[in-house]
């Protein structure tokens, strides 16, 4: 990279993507970035936060010396519950899931195409995990938001023609939030990719200069 | 009748174990796992097992017994992260893996206790997941056909039993546990409390006792946490008002 | 939010009614069926339903009550025994039946809510319910291929509720009703009782409040019962001892 | 019918079926005479009766006064529960029956065929009824029982070499319990029809008389 990037911070893209939230909905978010999205959820809205290892209404984590082991979340971390929260099996979670119940899921992401593919859970012969609920996620949700640095470490464009890595799930994401911008994609293949928000200080040349897929530029143009 | 209810994580499994067989077990990362029969299996030394689990354990813990045991020839799971034993195995090709998303693991094996041979989900279309198997359109999109697991023996962690083999499972420990118990031809289940009949409320058994077959009760729960998340109490000035 | 709780039956169905929808309507013969919201139906007088429900009421009540007031143009049902008007209006091809297997109808609904499209039985195969359907083999077994139901409106009766939308049922007054709740574009449940958010033990709740759009306190429960069966009470002598 | 049977009585037949429980047994008896079944069940037995409609444990009647509507059985009538009962929902009861986790069902039937196949849900023309959870029954309970008159009311053998009745299931009965004798009945198709008993007071003579299919007369020879 030649210039150092003004984008936005993780923080900031998880508040970015806290915007995506509707009063009423029932969220799914992954791990990373889309974890701190909890931090910006607005009192005005009535949100119910499932986690796919079989619970809604995830509740913040617990005080000190009150952790429950009983009680974790998808990315096996110690949380509460709230006065509305249920409890299921695995198998109704992800009846959830893959019906359409859930309304939104925000997720990270290694590569994202043009189309809406996305890939985020294995680098073949790097590391070795699992796509855990990942693929489960994309597929079933209603809406899925993938938020993700624009470039990788190398500098290269994570917002791809065609991607590399295995994927996550073929043509399933609706919006992409990066540090330097905001696409929305037509997963149904019409119109690609468009470009909704520049991050404040980043310029509609240094975005095309740093995505390889072609986009529309809309009213940013 | 003889009674469900066993002395011993040991005397639960005997004539139940061989090598080659297929075990599932239950648990979520380190939650809800059948710690007594792990170990009692760890013991028994069966080898060259297939076993279905949403993980493999964690350092020292769980399952990553039996693969430091060297019992474990073959995992069909979701995710695998978190643990070099298992990374270290499965490169040298000492183990094999079968990786499935975690919805499509959690019904496979739903499947396999409610005679569903087969079923059709959007999850993996387009993926690796989906080669090699059926896929078929319906309402004009695209579903790839999985078929069901079952087991040899299901070892599943309740949080409270009866006689009867009824089931209560607690917050998010319940996970994949009732669906694994489905899903045995013989299925044996660790509880942290025996009750006597009657005390668990018939409407809210979580696992109804034709599923299980032996009953034991565990001890010595660790139930290590992974991610130890907390926040700050809020000031004794807030509890003072 | 706008709060999942509405002040009566007709106020909760308001906008979500058209000519021609789809309704699932919870309940085995009499027990465990939304008395209120099947009132609120015949009083909103729409028309041309397909009614996908395991029974069509009994004389004078349930969805009897919509038969006899032509609203019904289909059933999808699995027992329609012991019901007059519904044999005349059949005889005389005012009304269509699809006739399901009553398993292979709770599993149609489990997976219209759990988006598997279709999925494989063995119950049916050789019979009528399995023509024009493909038929394959699994292990060396036929297995019919039954598709999933969905439908545009669930009614669900419940016995308790919360504000979340979270409910509880009571005996076998649960039945159909958790299934179809997660099968329809939006879901109306009616309870006996509803409570306040944190009452429910949430290890306990049958069907999570995200299926549930509308809720409502249901009032005057007939519960008709279909055939009293009772036994003598022993006798006094017997309690005394 | 030429003179007057001296078979078994309803519920003699429903003692006979009794004697296929076995100890832990999880069995679901059809309506008719496989509900008298459970009046025979001996107190040496711990037998767990299954009710489709969601109910596992179920108890006697309810005494007078004490029914109660939200607790009925299959034929829906009322019951009660016991200290070791559990409720489900239907999806979850057909998934217990389907699985293969009941141990045991006896059924009433109008017509069984050499081969196994049950015809008792319906007479074309003649009643609207619907199958219920039969066709769930005879596909998924690891033994099927059949229990009926050996003849209808015409004198007509409703054993049959072929079932003219639409069928519930093909190929699913193990064993025929008529007020005349009883059968095993080989469902993988190999050795047909095997006569096992003769009601007392039966002959050999009189069954062959009124049994379309063939068997094999066994030790009863």
């Amino acid at each position: 990279m030649s210039e150092p990037t003004k984008g936005r911070t993780r923080d900031e893209m998880a508040a970015r993507a806290a915007r995506e939230l509707r009063d009423g909905y029932y969220v799914n978010l992954g791990i990373g970035i889309p974890t701190l999205v909890a931090n910006h959820i607005p009192d005005t809205l009535h949100v119910t936060l499932q986690s796919e290892n079989g619970m809604l209404g995830m509740g913040p984590f617990p005080y000190e010396g009150e952790a429950d082991p009983d009680l974790i979340n998808a990315g096996k971390q110690t949380i509460t519950e709230l006065p509305t929260s249920s409890f299921f099996n695995s198998a109704e979670s992800f009846a959830m899931i893959r019906g359409g119940h859930i309304d939104l899921t925000i997720l990270g992401a290694m590569e994202v195409s043009v189309g809406g593919d996305i890939a985020n859970w294995t680098i073949p012969g790097k590391m070795l995990k699992g796509m855990g609920g990942a693929m489960d996620l994309v597929a079933g949700v209603k809406r899925v938001v993938a938020v993700m640095e624009h470039a990788n470490k190398q500098g290269q464009s994570k917002i791809l023609n065609r991607c590399s890595l295995p994927l996550t799930g073929a043509a399933v994401v609706d919006l992409i939030i990066t540090d330097l911008c905001v696409f929305a994609c037509d997963k149904k293949g019409g119109t690609g990719l468009t470009l909704l928000e520049l991050t404040p200080g980043v310029t509609l040349d240094e975005v095309r200069s740093k995505t390889e897929a072609a986009f529309d530029p809309g009213h940013c143009a | 009748m003889q009674s469900k209810i066993f002395p011993s994580p040991s005397a639960a499994l005997a004539g139940l174990l061989f090598d080659g067989m297929t075990i599932m077990s239950g648990g979520f990362g380190l939650s809800g796992n059948p710690e007594n029969l792990i170990v009692a299996l760890k013991e028994a030394g069966v080898r060259g097992l297939t076993v279905i689990s949403n993980n493999c354990g964690a350092d020292g813990f769980g399952l990553w017994m039996l693969l430091n045991n060297g019992q474990i020839r073959k995992m069909i799971s979701s995710y695998v992260g978190e643990n070099k034993l298992f990374e270290q195995l499965y490169q040298s090709g000492e183990l094999e893996l079968e990786l499935n998303p975690q919805g499509t693991l959690a019904e496979r094996i739903r499947a396999g206790g409610a005679g569903i041979p087969a079923f059709y989900t959007k999850t993996g279309v387009g993926t690796v997941v989906a080669e090699g198997k059926p896929v078929e359109s319906f309402d004009g999109e695209l579903y790839v056909r999985e078929r069901w697991l079952q087991s040899d023996l299901s070892i599943v962690k309740a949080w409270k039993a009866d006689p009867e083999g009824n089931l209560v499972f607690r917050k998010t420990a319940r996970n994949f546990n009732p669906v694994m118990a489905t899903a045995g031809k013989v299925t044996v289940a660790e509880a942290e409390i025996v009750v006597a009949a009657g005390e668990l409320d018939p409407d809210a058994i979580h696992t109804p006792g034709i599923y299980v077959d032996r009953v034991i009760q565990g001890s010595g729960y660790e139930k290590r946490i992974e991610r130890l998340t907390t926040r700050p109490r809020p000031t004794s000035l807030g509890a003072a008002l």
